[in-house]
C-alpha cells in the first residue's frame, strides 16, 4: 500500500474506468470517478452474455460494482469530463456541469461508441424493420424474446461482420477486433434459443484472435450448425412480404448469391466515443488516424498520454475486449502510481 | 516485354480505380454482369493487383474484361475505395492499343462499336440518332419504334423537331462543328484508337478468312463479330484455363 | 418500412440547384427515342416556370456511349466536354443542365478528375485550344435536368391540372421509380438523396400525389451495359437485367414506371415487348404491360400537356389505361397523326393499346 | 439477321449464375453431413485443393466443391465429384480433420440418390 495518498481523476465509468478506480482505491488513493451516464458500467450494461464462454455479463458487472465499492472512490454520474489542463504539478479538470477540480493525476477511460449503422445506407438500418444491430440483439437476448418487428419467430437470420469497420466509405480503416467473435457468440446463442432458425455469418476474415475464440468458431460449426459465407453483404432490401433480401458474393464459389432473411444483424464496430473526442479536442490530446487516442508509444508506452500525469486506459486507445481492457486499466494504474511516487 | 502494369498506371482511371483489394466481393454481389456472364470483378482486380505481366496479358487477350456493363455499381460500395469498372476501362483501352482485343470473341466486338458508334460521332455528331436505328437490325425496339422510324420526318415534326433542321432534337450538326470534333479526336488520341481497332481487326479478319471492307457494316467480318456466340461465356472455362496456367508456372 | 429513416438520408444529400439561367445539353438517346420529352422539358422551363434555358445548336454528343463502349479515350471525351463548357462560357452561362444521365455521370467524373488530378485539367485546356482555339471557364454548377424539375416540383404541383391519383377511387397511383446508374452511384453526393435512396423522382411523385414502391431490385441496373446492348450477341445481358427488375416489381402491381435516364426509360419499355415476344410474358395488371414514362412526360401530364404531342404513343406499352385513371381525356385515335393532323397508319402489336 | 439463337432477335434471356438460396435445396448437404459429420468442420482453407493431384490436371477444386454442397448448387457438383481420384492426399493436410475423401464419395452417392428421387 502506498504511503502517500494522492487524488486521481478517472474519466469514464465503464469497464476500464471502474477497474482503474478500484485498483487505485485499493492502493489507498483518493479517486474521483466521473461517468456521463446515470449509472456506471458502460456498454457492458447492455450485454447479455460474453464471449467466448457465454458467461452471463452480469458476473463481470457484479465484479466491477464490487471493485468500485470503496470509500476512497467518489462516483459522480450524469456528468462528463470536458477538459484536462496541466497546472503546475497538478491537473486542472473541467466538467460538463461547469464545475472544476484539481487532481494529482488522471486516467482517461472514455471508451468507445458503437458505430452508427445508419451510415451504412445500403443495409437500410433505420428504414427496413428487421435490420438491427448486434447491441439490439443483446437487448432481445436480455428480454428473452427474439422476434421480428411484427412479432414473428424468425426462421433465418443473417449476421454481417465488419459494419463500420475496415471500410473507407465510413472513414474507418481499422478492425474493431471483437465483432467476429461477437457474431459467432450471437450465432450460437440464436441457434440455442431458436433451434429451428438457420443462422448465416457473412464475413471477410474470421479474426478469432483470443483464447478459446477459434474453439468457439469450431464449436459453432460442429455442434450448432452455424453457416458461414465469405463475402461482404452488398445491400439489403425488403420484399412484398416484408422479408429482407440480401445480395452478396459467395467468394468461395466465385458467384453472386441472393437470400431471403427474417432478420439481419449488423455487427457494429467501435469508434472513439464522442465524449472522448470532445475531451481530446478541448485538451489537445493527440489522436491517431483511426481517431482513437494516440499513446506515448504503442509498444511500451501504451497507457501514456503526451501530458505528464495523464494516462489512458481501455478502448479510448483502440478496440479491445473486456479481458484486455481490464489488463490495460491495471497497467494504467501501475503507470499512474509510478508517476505519483517518482514525481 | 514492356511492363503492362506500368502502362496501366499511366491511365488516370486506373490510378483512381485501384487501391488495394481485400477480396470482400461487395462488387460482385451487386454486379449485373456477374449474374449473366462468368464474370467476377473481385477476381479481375485481384489478378491485376498481382502486377504479374503474364496474368495481365492473359486478361488483355481473354474474354473476361469485356463482360462488364460499366454501370459502376461497384464504385458506390467498395470498402477500399476501388472502382473495378474503371480498372476494366483501363484494361480495355490497353487491350485495344496493343491489338490483343481481337484474340477474344467479346473483344473482337470492339470493331463493330467503332464502325457504328465511333463513326456516327464523327460523321453526324451523335453517338446515335433516330436515322441510325434501323428496325430491321433492331427488332427488339418493337412496333412503336418501327412506326416512328418509318414516318420519321412526320413523327419528329409533330414532337417539335425537324429532320435535318438547324436546331432542336437530332438537328443536323454543321460541318464546321464536325471539323472541330475531328480535330479533337486527332489531338487527343481518339483517332489513333480508331485506327488501332481497324488495323488489328483487318488482320484478324484475314487470319479468320473472313471478308473485310474498309468501310460500312455490310460484310462478313462485321456480321461475324456482332452475332458470334460460342456459348461459353457463362461457363467456368476461363477459370479452368487460368488455373491450369497458374499451376504450370 | 420506416419513412423517417429515408427522410434522414434524403436530408443528408441535398445539393445546390440554381434557380435560373441554364445552358442545356441534349442527350443522344433522349432526342432519338423521346424527342418530345426534351421539348417538354424546355416548354415547362420556359413557359410554365419562366426560366431562361439556352441551347447552342453547335453542341454535339458528349461521346459518352463511345466512351463507355471503350472506343473513345478519356482524354478525348474530356476535351469534347470542355468544348461544351467553352460554348457555355462564350454564351455567358455558368449553370449546365444535362438531359442525359450518362452525360451527367461523365461531366461529374471529369470535374472530379480535374479536381483530384489538376494536370488533367491543364492538359485538356491545352488539347481544346490546339484542336479548336477555344478556351473555357469551369461551370459553377452542373445539374441533371431531373434535378431541376425536382427543384420546382412544388411549383409544378401548384399549377397541376392532374395528379398522380386514380380519379375513380381517389387513391394515389403506385409508381416504380428507376434512377440511371450514373446519376449517383459513382458520386453519391452529386445526386439528390444519394445512391441508395435517391429522392429525385420520389420527390416529384410524392409532390404530385403518387405513392412510390420500394422493391428488392430497385437499385439494379436496367441492363443497358453499353456494349452489352450495342452488340446483338450481347443483348441477352441487357434483356435479362431488365427482366430481373420486372420480376421483382411485378408483385406490387405498379401503375407505371418512371425513369430519369433516357436509356433506362427506353429499355424498360422495349424489353417488355421483347419478353412478350420471346417468352410470352406480359407484366402489369391484366397482363397489358406497365407503361414506362420519362420524368418529363410525367411532369407534362401533371401540367396538362397533350400526351400525344409529348410522344407518349411512341412507347411499346401504351398509357391509355394510366391516362384514364388520372382522368386525362386523350383521344387514342389522335395518337398517330402528322403535325397538320393527317392520319398515319396505326402500328400493330402495341401493348396495352 | 438471325443469331445462333434461332429467333428473330438474335438473343435470348441469359441463364443466371446467381446462387439463389431460396430456389435451391440442401438435400445433398444434409445427406453428406449426416453420413460424414466432419464435413461441417471445413473452414475453406484450401489446403485440400492445393495438395490435390487431380486438381493439377483437371478442373477439380475440393474446397469449392464443399461450398457448392453447402449452398445446394447441384449442377456444378455433378461433374466435380467425378474428377476426384480418391487418392486421399487431402486427408493428410486438412487442419480440421475433415474426412475429405469420404465427403466426395458420399456426395457422389447423394447425387445418384437425388436423381432417383431417393433423397
Amino acid at each position: 500500500m502506498s504511503t502517500v495518498t494522492k487524488h486521481v481523476l478517472v474519466a469514464g465509468g465503464g469497464v476500464a474506468g471502474m477497474e482503474a478506480a478500484g485498483a487505485l482505491a485499493e492502493l489507498g488513493h483518493r479517486v474521483t470517478l466521473i461517468e456521463k451516464d446515470q449509472k456506471p458500467g458502460g456498454h457492458l450494461k447492455q450485454w447479455h452474455a460474453l464471449f467466448p464462454d457465454r458467461r452471463p455479463a452480469d458476473e463481470v458487472r457484479k465484479y466491477l460494482s464490487r471493485r468500485i465499492d470503496n470509500r476512497n472512490i467518489k462516483l459522480f454520474t450524469g456528468v462528463s469530463v470536458e477538459k484536462v489542463k496541466k497546472q503546475g504539478h497538478d491537473l486542472h479538470i473541467e466538467l460538463s456541469d461547469g464545475s472544476a477540480l484539481t487532481a494529482d493525476a488522471a486516467i482517461i477511460a472514455t471508451g468507445f461508441d458503437l458505430f452508427d449503422a445508419r451510415r451504412k445506407e445500403e443495409y437500410g438500418y433505420g428504414i427496413y424493420d428487421n435490420v438491427i444491430t448486434s447491441a439490439e440483439l443483446e437487448d432481445m437476448f436480455n428480454a428473452g424474446r427474439i422476434t421480428t418487428a411484427d412479432g414473428r419467430k424468425p426462421s433465418r437470420i443473417g449476421l454481417v461482420h465488419c459494419v463500420g469497420s475496415r471500410d473507407e466509405k465510413v472513414n474507418n480503416n481499422h478492425c474493431s477486433k471483437v465483432c467476429c467473435v461477437t457474431a459467432v457468440k450471437q450465432a450460437v446463442e440464436i441457434r440455442q434459443k431458436l433451434p429451428s432458425c438457420e443462422v448465416f455469418c457473412f464475413y471477410m476474415d474470421m479474426r478469432m484472435y483470443g483464447p478459446y475464440y477459434e474453439e468457439l468458431y469450431r464449436e459453432s460449426q460442429e455442434v450448432h450448425n452455424v453457416n458461414y459465407i465469405r463475402g461482404k453483404v452488398s445491400e439489403a432490401s425488403a420484399n412484398i412480404n416484408n422479408r429482407l433480401v440480401i445480395k452478396v458474393e459467395d467468394t468461395l464459389a466465385g458467384r453472386p448469391l441472393r437470400m431471403e432473411l427474417d432478420m439481419l444483424v449488423l455487427m457494429v464496430g467501435m469508434e472513439m466515443s464522442q465524449a472522448g473526442t470532445r475531451l481530446a479536442e478541448a485538451s489537445a490530446l493527440g489522436m491517431g488516424i483511426n481517431r482513437f487516442l494516440e499513446t506515448g508509444d504503442h509498444h511500451y508506452g501504451n497507457n501514456l498520454g503526451h501530458v505528464k500525469g495523464l494516462f489512458y486506459a481501455g478502448t479510448c486507445t483502440a478496440p479491445m475486449n473486456i479481458t484486455d481492457t481490464i489488463s490495460h486499466a491495471r497497467a494504467a494504474v501501475t503507470e499512474t502510481v509510478r508517476y505519483l511516487t517518482t514525481r | 516485354m514492356e511492363d503492362l502494369y506500368t502502362r496501366l498506371m499511366q491511365d488516370v482511371r486506373f490510378e483512381e480505380g485501384l487501391n488495394a483489394c481485400m477480396n470482400c466481393g461487395i462488387c460482385t454481389g451487386i454486379c449485373p454482369a456477374a449474374e449473366y456472364y462468368h464474370y467476377d470483378p473481385r477476381n479481375v482486380v485481384d489478378l491485376v493487383q498481382t502486377r504479374n505481366n503474364d496474368i495481365i496479358k492473359e486478361l488483355l487477350r481473354g474474354e473476361t474484361i469485356w463482360y462488364c456493363g460499366q454501370c459502376m455499381s461497384c464504385k458506390t460500395r467498395c470498402p477500399r475505395g476501388n472502382t473495378p469498372g474503371l480498372v476494366i476501362m483501363a484494361l480495355r483501352k490497353l487491350s485495344q492499343e496493343l491489338g490483343y482485343f481481337t484474340e477474344s470473341e467479346k473483344g473482337r466486338q470492339q470493331f463493330a462499336i467503332k464502325r457504328v458508334i465511333g463513326e456516327n460521332i464523327l460523321r453526324d455528331g451523335y453517338c446515335i440518332a433516330s436515322y441510325h436505328v434501323d428496325p430491321k437490325a433492331h427488332p427488339e425496339q418493337g412496333p412503336a419504334w418501327e412506326h416512328y422510324y418509318t414516318y420519321l420526318e412526320d413523327s419528329l415534326a409533330r414532337l417539335g423537331g425537324e429532320l435535318n433542321g438547324t436546331e432542336g432534337p437530332t438537328r443536323r450538326i454543321s460541318s464546321d462543328v464536325l471539323e472541330e470534333l475531328k480535330s479533337i479526336f486527332k489531338v487527343t488520341g481518339g483517332q489513333d484508337l480508331y485506327e488501332a481497332i481497324e488495323v488489328a481487326s483487318e488482320k484478324k479478319a484475314e487470319e479468320m478468312g473472313l471478308e473485310f471492307r474498309k468501310e460500312g457494316t455490310d460484310f462478313e467480318y462485321f456480321r461475324h463479330v456482332v452475332t458470334a456466340d460460342n456459348g461459353n461465356h457463362q461457363t467456368e472455362e476461363e477459370d479452368v484455363r487460368r488455373e491450369i496456367y497458374e499451376a504450370r508456372r | 418500412m420506416k419513412l423517417e429513416g429515408k427522410k434522414r438520408v434524403w436530408a443528408e444529400y441535398q445539393k445546390e440547384i440554381p434557380d435560373d439561367h441554364f445552358f442545356y445539353v441534349r442527350s443522344c438517346i433522349r432526342q432519338t427515342f423521346f424527342a418530345g420529352s426534351e421539348q417538354t422539358f424546355l416548354k415547362i422551363m420556359r413557359d410554365d416556370l419562366g426560366k431562361d434555358v439556352y441551347e447552342d445548336p453547335r453542341h454535339t454528343t458528349c461521346t459518352g456511349i463511345g466512351y463507355h463502349g471503350d472506343v473513345v479515350p478519356f482524354e478525348t471525351i474530356q476535351t469534347v466536354v470542355a468544348r461544351h463548357f467553352a460554348l457555355a462560357t462564350e454564351a455567358g452561362y455558368k449553370n449546365i443542365a444535362i438531359s442525359c444521365v450518362t452525360s451527367f455521370g461523365i461531366y461529374t467524373e471529369i470535374l472530379e478528375t480535374w479536381k483530384h488530378f489538376p494536370e488533367t485539367l491543364e492538359k485538356t485546356r491545352e488539347n481544346l485550344f490546339r484542336a479548336t482555339g477555344r478556351v473555357f471557364d469551369l461551370p459553377v454548377s452542373i445539374s441533371h435536368a431531373s434535378d431541376i424539375i425536382y427543384k420546382f416540383r412544388d411549383e409544378i404541383a401548384r399549377k397541376a391540372k392532374y395528379n398522380l391519383v386514380d380519379v375513380s377511387s381517389g387513391k394515389p397511383l403506385k409508381a416504380v421509380e428507376h434512377i440511371g446508374c450514373h446519376y449517383a452511384k459513382m458520386f453519391p453526393k452529386h445526386g439528390i438523396g444519394g445512391a441508395e435512396f435517391p429522392h429525385v423522382l420520389v420527390g416529384m411523385i410524392e409532390s404530385w400525389g403518387g405513392d412510390v414502391i420500394d422493391y428488392p431490385e430497385r437499385r439494379h441496373c436496367c441492363g443497358f451495359g453499353f456494349r452489352q446492348y450495342l452488340v446483338q450477341a450481347n443483348r441477352g445481358y441487357s434483356l435479362s437485367a431488365s427482366r430481373k427488375k420486372f420480376e421483382s416489381l411485378e408483385p406490387y402491381r405498379p401503375d407505371f414506371i418512371v425513369a430519369n435516364c433516357p436509356g433506362c426509360a427506353m429499355f424498360m419499355d422495349r424489353w417488355q415487348y421483347t419478353l412478350k415476344e420471346l417468352d410470352g410474358i406480359t407484366y402489369g395488371s391484366n397482363e397489358t404491360g406497365i407503361p414506362t414514362l420519362t420524368y418529363e412526360e410525367m411532369a407534362g401530364l401533371i401540367l396538362g400537356y397533350d400526351p400525344w404531342e409529348m410522344g407518349m404513343q411512341y412507347h411499346n406499352v401504351q398509357s391509355l389505361g394510366l391516362l384514364k385513371k388520372m382522368g386525362i381525356k386523350a383521344d387514342p385515335a389522335k395518337r398517330f397523326l402528322t403535325k397538320d393532323g393527317s392520319r398515319l397508319p396505326e402500328p400493330a402489336n402495341l401493348l396495352n393499346s | 439477321m438471325k443469331g445462333s439463337t434461332g429467333n428473330r432477335f438474335g438473343f435470348t434471356v441469359n441463364r443466371s449464375r446467381l446462387i439463389d438460396y431460396d430456389a435451391s435445396d440442401r438435400l445433398v448437404r444434409d445427406y453428406v453431413t449426416l453420413r460424414e459429420p466432419s464435413f461441417r468442420l471445413c473452414f475453406a482453407c484450401g489446403g485440400c485443393t492445393a495438395t490435390c493431384t487431380a486438381g493439377q490436371h483437371a478442373p477439380f477444386n475440393l474446397r469449392r466443391m464443399n461450398t457448392f454442397i453447402r449452398r445446394g448448387e447441384i449442377e456444378p457438383l455433378r461433374e466435380e465429384v467425378t474428377r476426384c481420384m480418391l487418392c486421399g492426399k487431402c486427408l493428410l493436410v486438412c487442419p480440421r480433420g475433415v474426412n475429405t475423401r469420404n465427403v466426395v464419395s458420399v456426395a457422389a452417392e447423394a447425387i445418384k440418390k437425388l436423381d432417383r428421387n431417393e433423397l
